[in-house]
């Protein structure tokens, strides 16, 4: 009976503190739809969301490093590297010396390699992390220089341009992730944004691995006592990180139909704002997906809201700064309001 | 070669104007070792690194040895590398600075350690420090390919512009002089300006915003080419094809111009720039003098799809 | 022996001649242990005897260097904990491993998760299970409530939950589990540990309460320093063997009577309607009045979650939202941070001595003279000359086993790491001590030294409040003892009303009142 | 008797600790020296100590601020508007509207105000650290940008050049900073940086302050029973990481004679690299004034190393990269060696 309640009482809490950016988010939208006249319109926001998707997908990727108390600075020149790998294969397609051939792959096949080896950049950090102790800020600090540095190394900082591919060789087709869906008005980076969401999301509440996750960053000491493998985790956790990168370096290359060795540079702050915002602690052991999604939307809207009005670069970042601190302070209020739900929860029931 | 031809019409061009000036005050002997420092913003644009290629292989093939280093646009990264030119003793720099006035003190340090700089690309708000500068006259080039781009507007319309680094004096000097001709149809009405920091991605995100704020917009201008690259594929993102300019010349935006996406760009002759600077700095350390001026301007090619076939990675050739 | 080795038939686990190798320490050595099957198998010694260790051993959280094991008769050797699940052998650690950011029912099933189809977790069953668990436990919890908002004994209680949802155990480990459970929660615990054995499980008992031992263990083995000592059945023994064993000696509590007449000396301190209301009404601490006088030590008694604790940190200035007023030598006192109380001549030894005691990033010295380093002061400078030679008065003051003051201070024992902390405080020449806990996870050898440095300052006219949950403890080294019932002051006693059965019957007065109250 | 050893061994350990990236720091001298033919003369070397001073001053704070468990992004950010505040005053003096005057104050004075415009900066971050909760990560990101921004916004993205003052105006000797000292061939920098390195130093290791500092990063809890102001500390930590910062803004404005808003940009990678190379744990509670300038001197060489060797700058980044994580490695690899002697001491005197 009191048990109802109670749980009732959480359940409440909880939503309310998801709630919290959601609210901030409406309180935006509102704002700029007063401000710039065509920011209320179907087309703005899908425009709004495409941007989002870029950063959103970094997020939820950061958001579970982040949980299990570690810190991935490198997504941003994974980024670069990726796209850049992309790029390479499809313009000059893998030269194999020794046999003399040049391979061209179909488009699908260059998004696998590109994932593949994302995720294996990823897992790069994770083993520096797990089996040599490295802090993650360090040990991530220092692959950003690296992938970044091999980025403009695959072209010696040129760019692959005109990305569209060739009928003859096959691969065609690439510019599609940059596109809107068929016919539909919706960006297909929004659709992998949605579906990446669903499944991390799932993942984490849902499966053994997520409580895992959950657990490593609560307690990774009773973690590792409990029988769980925490290095494994952790270098899972930077796996998909990496992977995630990975194919936000795909978008962000098939929408320029070009690859810059630069792309993504800094991006990494962009993606752990949008996963604070959402309420993820940077202590580690708390966050959910939901809110880094609606994190990332609200870094969408002030960026495009602003430019909209017509916000000088100068003015954006200082509100930028403001934003994401305010919204964390909220957050720390909301936290506190909820424990203390609990506890009266707790003496309830006693 | 053709290239030399276009250095000589601008030489003799130089010449004209050299007649009235004094010889140089005293010769800088340079630093010592024949180590030639070519310093650039980040190669990874490809403007800077054919300047920065093409100067190299000018210098080696004179019998330099070269050092080419990148500031990133950043003023003290660049006075550090004009330290340790210093002190490897470097017979001449070569420069393509990163801020008019951040720089002077830099040049004027490696000249009191009697090393002569040679800028490129960009001036420096002070003469008689560097011994050339050879710049890229992108107020002449803007004013040039604006004009092809109000053409292009058939004189009227809203249109969109972005900025470069705020920061960076040409970003400042390529907007006043679209301006100083296109201020002047009442009939262009500018409805959005934006800077994307010369970066690519930035200017397709503020694009695709701006498209929304205006979705009436007839024609877009930018500070330089990798801005209109990312523009172009904004615009291609919405089906629309608007008449687009940029600054620079490089392949990517003839490749767009050629496609018809983008209306023209001024093309900086990078190579023939750097190129130049190579040789007065070697005819300045044999025989103690450029012969030349210490300003000269290199004039910007309008390029647009009448003579785009011309252009192949920053270098002209009239066909 | 060797390869064909089969265990007795009344031996569960056997262990041969284990040894393992820390860094520099022989933490085992050579020692063999019978598990008897369906016993309570106890295991003492002093702290660092290696206890823990062997038990890490069997429960695969390490593994041996030299010895090996047996069930039945296969060697086994478990590379992780996981595999010696399979055996059905689980293990409560010494130190809570729980996670604080997830919930009850989480925590209970962590690493043992039900799912549908092997994937999507079935958060019905582990709710169900969790929930008969804490009824079977007599501990009804919130499965919703997160773990970091449960206090020790609920936490306490969680941990060995865990355990009893195995299906298949065979062995069940418990390394302390009591050292902060209330006397009603061991007896809870008791009830269940003569199930668990009565249905064939095999327990394995460590607890430095010797008075719990002789109530529930069938068969003892005593470790020294790492290696064994001896072993009989709890029938045959007595505490005295055990204490002669354990320490290589005789040691017991000093009695403790001194002949002062407490109405002639004066109050140093006047507690006056201390109330600490609780988050979502009632109180933690309720309207308590006491005073304390010179010399004197003032013992607290009372259940877990008594609010003792709560007691100390209203006094120290952590909770400021607490009412009442506070007279330190008639002055009113008006309270606003730790650091204040101190110079008012306060000194806390906090409860737990690795979270709230220790800078384990310091060496000895430092940790010592952490809080009165202020007073060390040449000008701006610190005066080391001056710091050292107050630390090394403090050190022999009050025997503190180290033989170089710079080292780490984690390269102390147990007992001797909770002298550096009570030096700490002793070192800000207070006029007040609190000590919380004092003696929790210390071997009764520091023990005793803990209660020689408590008489000591008594006698010099230092007063002392000592708040203690075992009850032997505090009858030993208290003049007067209060009892605090869910915050509630329900009991107060001198000299030789202190007796354990009139304190328990105090420490529970307080719920009946409250609901007294409340009809 | 035994205690002598084990102290001893200690010592060892301690020295070995710190000797650790002092001995990297000897092997990429000779290897540059051999590499490059002008880079151990006195210019180069001297040079390279010039450079080394911007970011080692800003490790020292970081250093601080890393030792309470914390971090300061801002830090670059800061270097930015003090240069920014500095180039101002000099150039445009200080006016006052409702006066209707002008003050142009004496170039120490404009040292000073901009020092303690730099504390405050750094003390805001502190506030918004201890008093509303806000993780370090993310207080300083956010002031990081609000920052950058007022940089930009103080001359609208122009730069303040000619700083050399007027007679006149009394306000002339700015370059004094970015020279060398009268008749030595010392940068004034250099200087600079070794008198707050010692300040730093003894306030660390030689007063009741300094060990605050590292006893609430240790065990905060712990630090705030046994009677330490812990918010208190935390604010000074990073109000002194702040003062730093300013005073790198102004070394770096008066080497080039002129001031320009994106200085500073990403340098607080480097002071935090700095500080880790120094032996400073990102866990808190570790680290030495020493260590760090050590650090920041192989950053330091590194750098202007491959530029006389003329490496790229891909290259560059590349090697950067690989040079934090190997010597974070070795650090890792040394402190459990002496965790290890620390223990065999403890069971020595059992
Ligand atoms: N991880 C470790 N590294 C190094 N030495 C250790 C480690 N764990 C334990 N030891 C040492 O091994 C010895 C035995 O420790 P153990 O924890 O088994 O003692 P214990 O009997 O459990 O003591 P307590 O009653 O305090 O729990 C001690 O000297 C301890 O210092
Ligand atoms: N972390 C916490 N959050 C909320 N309430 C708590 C917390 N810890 C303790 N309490 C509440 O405070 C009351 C006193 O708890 P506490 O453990 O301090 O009592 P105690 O008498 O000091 O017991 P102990 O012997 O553990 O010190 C309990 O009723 C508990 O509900
Ligand atoms: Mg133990
Ligand atoms: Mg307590």
């Amino acid at each position: 009976m009191a048990a109802k309640t109670k749980s009732g009482n959480n359940q409440l809490a909880m939503t309310l503190l998801k709630g919290r950016t959601f609210i901030v988010l409406i309180v935006l939208l509102i704002f700029f739809s007063v401000a710039a006249d065509n920011f209320l319109t179907a087309n703005a926001l899908l425009t709004v969301a495409k941007h989002v998707a870029l950063y959103g997908i970094l997020a939820i990727g950061m958001t579970y490093v982040i949980i299990t108390g570690g810190i991935d600075l490198s997504v941003g020149s994974v980024v670069g590297l990726a796209g850049m790998i992309a790029g390479g294969l499809i313009q000059q397609g893998l030269t194999l010396k020794m046999f003399g051939v040049t391979l061209y792959f179909s488009v699908p096949m260059v998004v696998i390699i590109t994932a593949i080896i994302g995720a294996l950049l990823g897992a790069i950090n994770g083993i520096v992390i797990t089996k040599f102790k490295v802090a993650p800020f360090i040990a991530t600090l220092g692959t950003m220089y690296i992938w970044r540095g091999f980025a403009n190394l695959r072209s010696d900082g040129a760019t692959f341009s005109e990305l569209a591919g060739k009928e003859g060789l096959g691969n065609t087709g690439f510019e599609f992730f940059g596109r809107n869906l068929g016919g539909t008005g919706i960006p297909v980076g929004v659709i992998i944004l949605a579906i990446i969401a669903v499944i991390a999301g799932i993942l984490l509440k849902k499966t053994p691995f997520g409580w895992h996750v959950l657990s490593v960053g609560g307690n990774e000491k009773a973690a590792g006592l409990s029988g769980i493998k925490v290095d494994r985790v952790k270098i899972w956790v930077y796996t998909f990180s990496g992977f995630c990168s990975a194919i936000v370096g795909i978008i962000a290359t098939s929408q320029l139909v070009s690859a810059h060795p630069a792309t993504g540079d800094t991006w990494e702050m962009n993606a752990i704002a949008a996963a604070v915002l959402g309420g993820t602690s940077m202590a580690g052991g708390v966050g959910n997906i939901g809110g880094t999604v609606v994190g990332a939307f609200v870094i969408g809207v002030i960026n495009d809201g602003m430019t909209m009005c017509g916000v000088t670069e100068f003015w954006q970042k200082v509100i930028r700064g403001l934003v994401i601190i305010l919204a964390v302070i909220i957050d720390q209020v909301q936290r506190n309001m909820q424990a203390k739900m609990a506890l009266q929860a707790r003496n309830e029931n006693k | 070669s053709t290239e030399g031809d276009a250095s000589a019409e601008t030489t003799q061009a130089a010449e004209e104007t050299t007649e009235e000036t004094a010889e140089e005050a005293e010769v800088l002997p340079g630093g010592g070792s024949n180590i030639i420092y070519v310093i650039t913003p980040s190669v990874s644009n490809p403007a800077f690194k054919t300047e920065a290629d093409t100067a190299t292989a000018k210098a080696e093939e004179l019998g330099y040895e070269v050092k080419a280093a990148s500031h990133d646009d950043d003023p003290t990264k660049q006075t550090e590398l004009f330290d340790n030119a210093i002190a490897d003793k470097a017979a001449a720099i070569i420069c393509d600075n990163a801020g008019a006035d951040a720089t002077v003190e830099a040049v004027r340090k490696a000249r009191e350690a009697g090393i002569p700089t040679f800028l490129i690309d960009r001036e420096i708000n002070e003469e008689g420090v560097a011994i050339s500068q050879i710049v890229a006259n992108n107020y002449q080039g803007a004013k040039a390919i604006a004009e092809k781009w109000v053409e292009a507007m058939g004189e009227k319309g809203k249109y969109a512009e972005l900025l470069g680094k705020e920061s960076d004096t040409n970003a400042g000097v390529r907007s006043s002089a679209f301006h100083e001709v296109i201020d002047q149809y009442p009939d262009l009405e500018m409805v959005a300006q934006q800077t994307a920091n010369w970066e690519k991605t930035e200017a397709y995100e503020k694009m695709e915003a701006i498209i929304q704020a205006n979705p009436d917009l007839d024609g877009v201008i930018c500070g330089n080419d990798t801005m209109l690259e990312g523009v172009c594929a904004a615009l291609a993102a919405h089906d629309m094809t608007l008449p687009v300019i940029g600054v620079d010349g490089s392949d990517e935006a003839a490749a767009l111009i050629k496609s018809g996406q983008a209306t023209g760009t001024a093309l900086q002759q990078f190579a023939l720039i750097a190129e130049m600077a190579v040789e007065q700095a070697d005819q300045y350390l044999k025989e103690g003098t450029t012969g030349q001026e210490e300003k000269q301007l290199v004039d910007c090619i309008a390029i647009t799809a009448d003579n785009v076939d011309n252009l192949q990675t920053f270098v002209y050739t009239e066909k | 022996m060797g390869e064909m080795y089969k265990c007795r038939d009344d031996v569960f686990l056997h262990a041969e001649k284990i040894s393992k190798i820390y860094p520099g320490t022989k933490a085992l050595d050579q020692v063999s242990f019978d598990l008897l099957k369906g016993k309570v198998n106890v295991l003492i010694g002093e702290n660092g005897a290696g206890k823990s260790t062997l038990m890490k051993m069997i429960a695969g959280i390490e593994q041996p260097n030299e010895g090996k094991m047996y069930i039945g008769d296969q060697e086994v050797y478990f590379k992780n904990t996981t595999e010696a699940r399979k055996h059905g052998i689980g293990i409560i650690h010494q130190e809570l491993s729980l996670f604080p950011n997830l919930n009850v029912y989480q925590n209970i099933y962590m690493n043992k998760e039900k799912t549908k189809g092997k994937m999507v977790l079935d958060d019905k069953k582990h709710m169900e299970g969790a929930k008969k668990v804490l009824e079977r436990l007599e501990h009804p919890l919130d499965l919703h409530t997160k773990v970091g908002e449960l206090r020790v004994g609920q936490q306490q209680m969680i941990e060995i939950a865990r355990n009893l949802v195995e299906d298949d155990l065979k062995v069940l480990i418990m390394d302390e589990p009591t050292s902060s459970l209330s006397q009603q929660e061991v007896q809870v615990l008791f009830k269940i540990m003569r199930e668990l054995t009565a249905s064939g499980i095999s327990i394995v008992y460590i607890s430095h309460r010797l008075e719990e031992i002789m109530e529930i263990g069938d068969h003892v083995t005593i470790l020294r320093d790492g290696k064994y000592v001896a072993d009989a059945d709890v029938k045959d023994i007595d505490v005295p063997w055990i204490v002669h064993q354990m320490t290589g000696g005789e040691k017991s509590y000093p009695k403790r009577d001194r002949e002062v007449d407490w109405s002639k000396v004066e109050n140093v301190l006047e507690v006056k309607n201390l109330c600490l209301p609780k988050a979502g009404g009632g109180y933690l601490v309720d309207h308590l009045n006491f005073e304390l006088k010179k010399g004197e030590v003032l013992g607290i008694y009372g259940l877990m979650g008594a609010g003792r604790s709560e007691v100390f940190e209203c006094i120290m200035g952590l909770h400021p939202e607490h009412t009442g007023d506070i007279y330190l030598e008639g002055k009113k006192l008006k309270i606003k941070s730790v650091s204040q109380q101190i110079d008012n001549g306060f000194a806390l030894i906090p409860e737990d001595r690795q979270a709230q005691g220790l800078v384990q990033t310091l060496d000895i010295e430092k940790n010592c003279s952490l809080s009165a380093m202020k007073r060390y002061k040449k000008g701006i400078f610190l005066d080391h000359k001056k710091e050292g030679q107050k630390v090394d008065e403090q050190i022999s003051d009050i025997h503190i086993k180290v033989a170089d003051k710079k080292l780490p201070i984690l390269s102390l024992s147990g007992g001797n790491q909770q002298k550096v902390v009570i030096g700490k405080g002793l070192l800000t020449e207070p006029k007040i001590l609190l000590m919380d806990e004092p003696s929790r996870g210390i071997d009764i050898g520091a023990k005793t030294e803990v209660f020689d440095i408590i008489n000591q300052y008594a006698e010099k006219g230092l007063s002392i409040i000592v708040i203690s949950s075992e009850l032997q403890e505090i009858v030993a080294i208290a003049d007067r003892v209060i009892v605090l019932s869910n915050g509630l002051k329900t009991g107060e006693f001198y000299g030789s009303e202190i007796q354990q059965d009139t304190l328990v019957l105090a420490s529970y007065k307080g719920h009946h009142q409250k609901e007294e109250r409340e009809n």
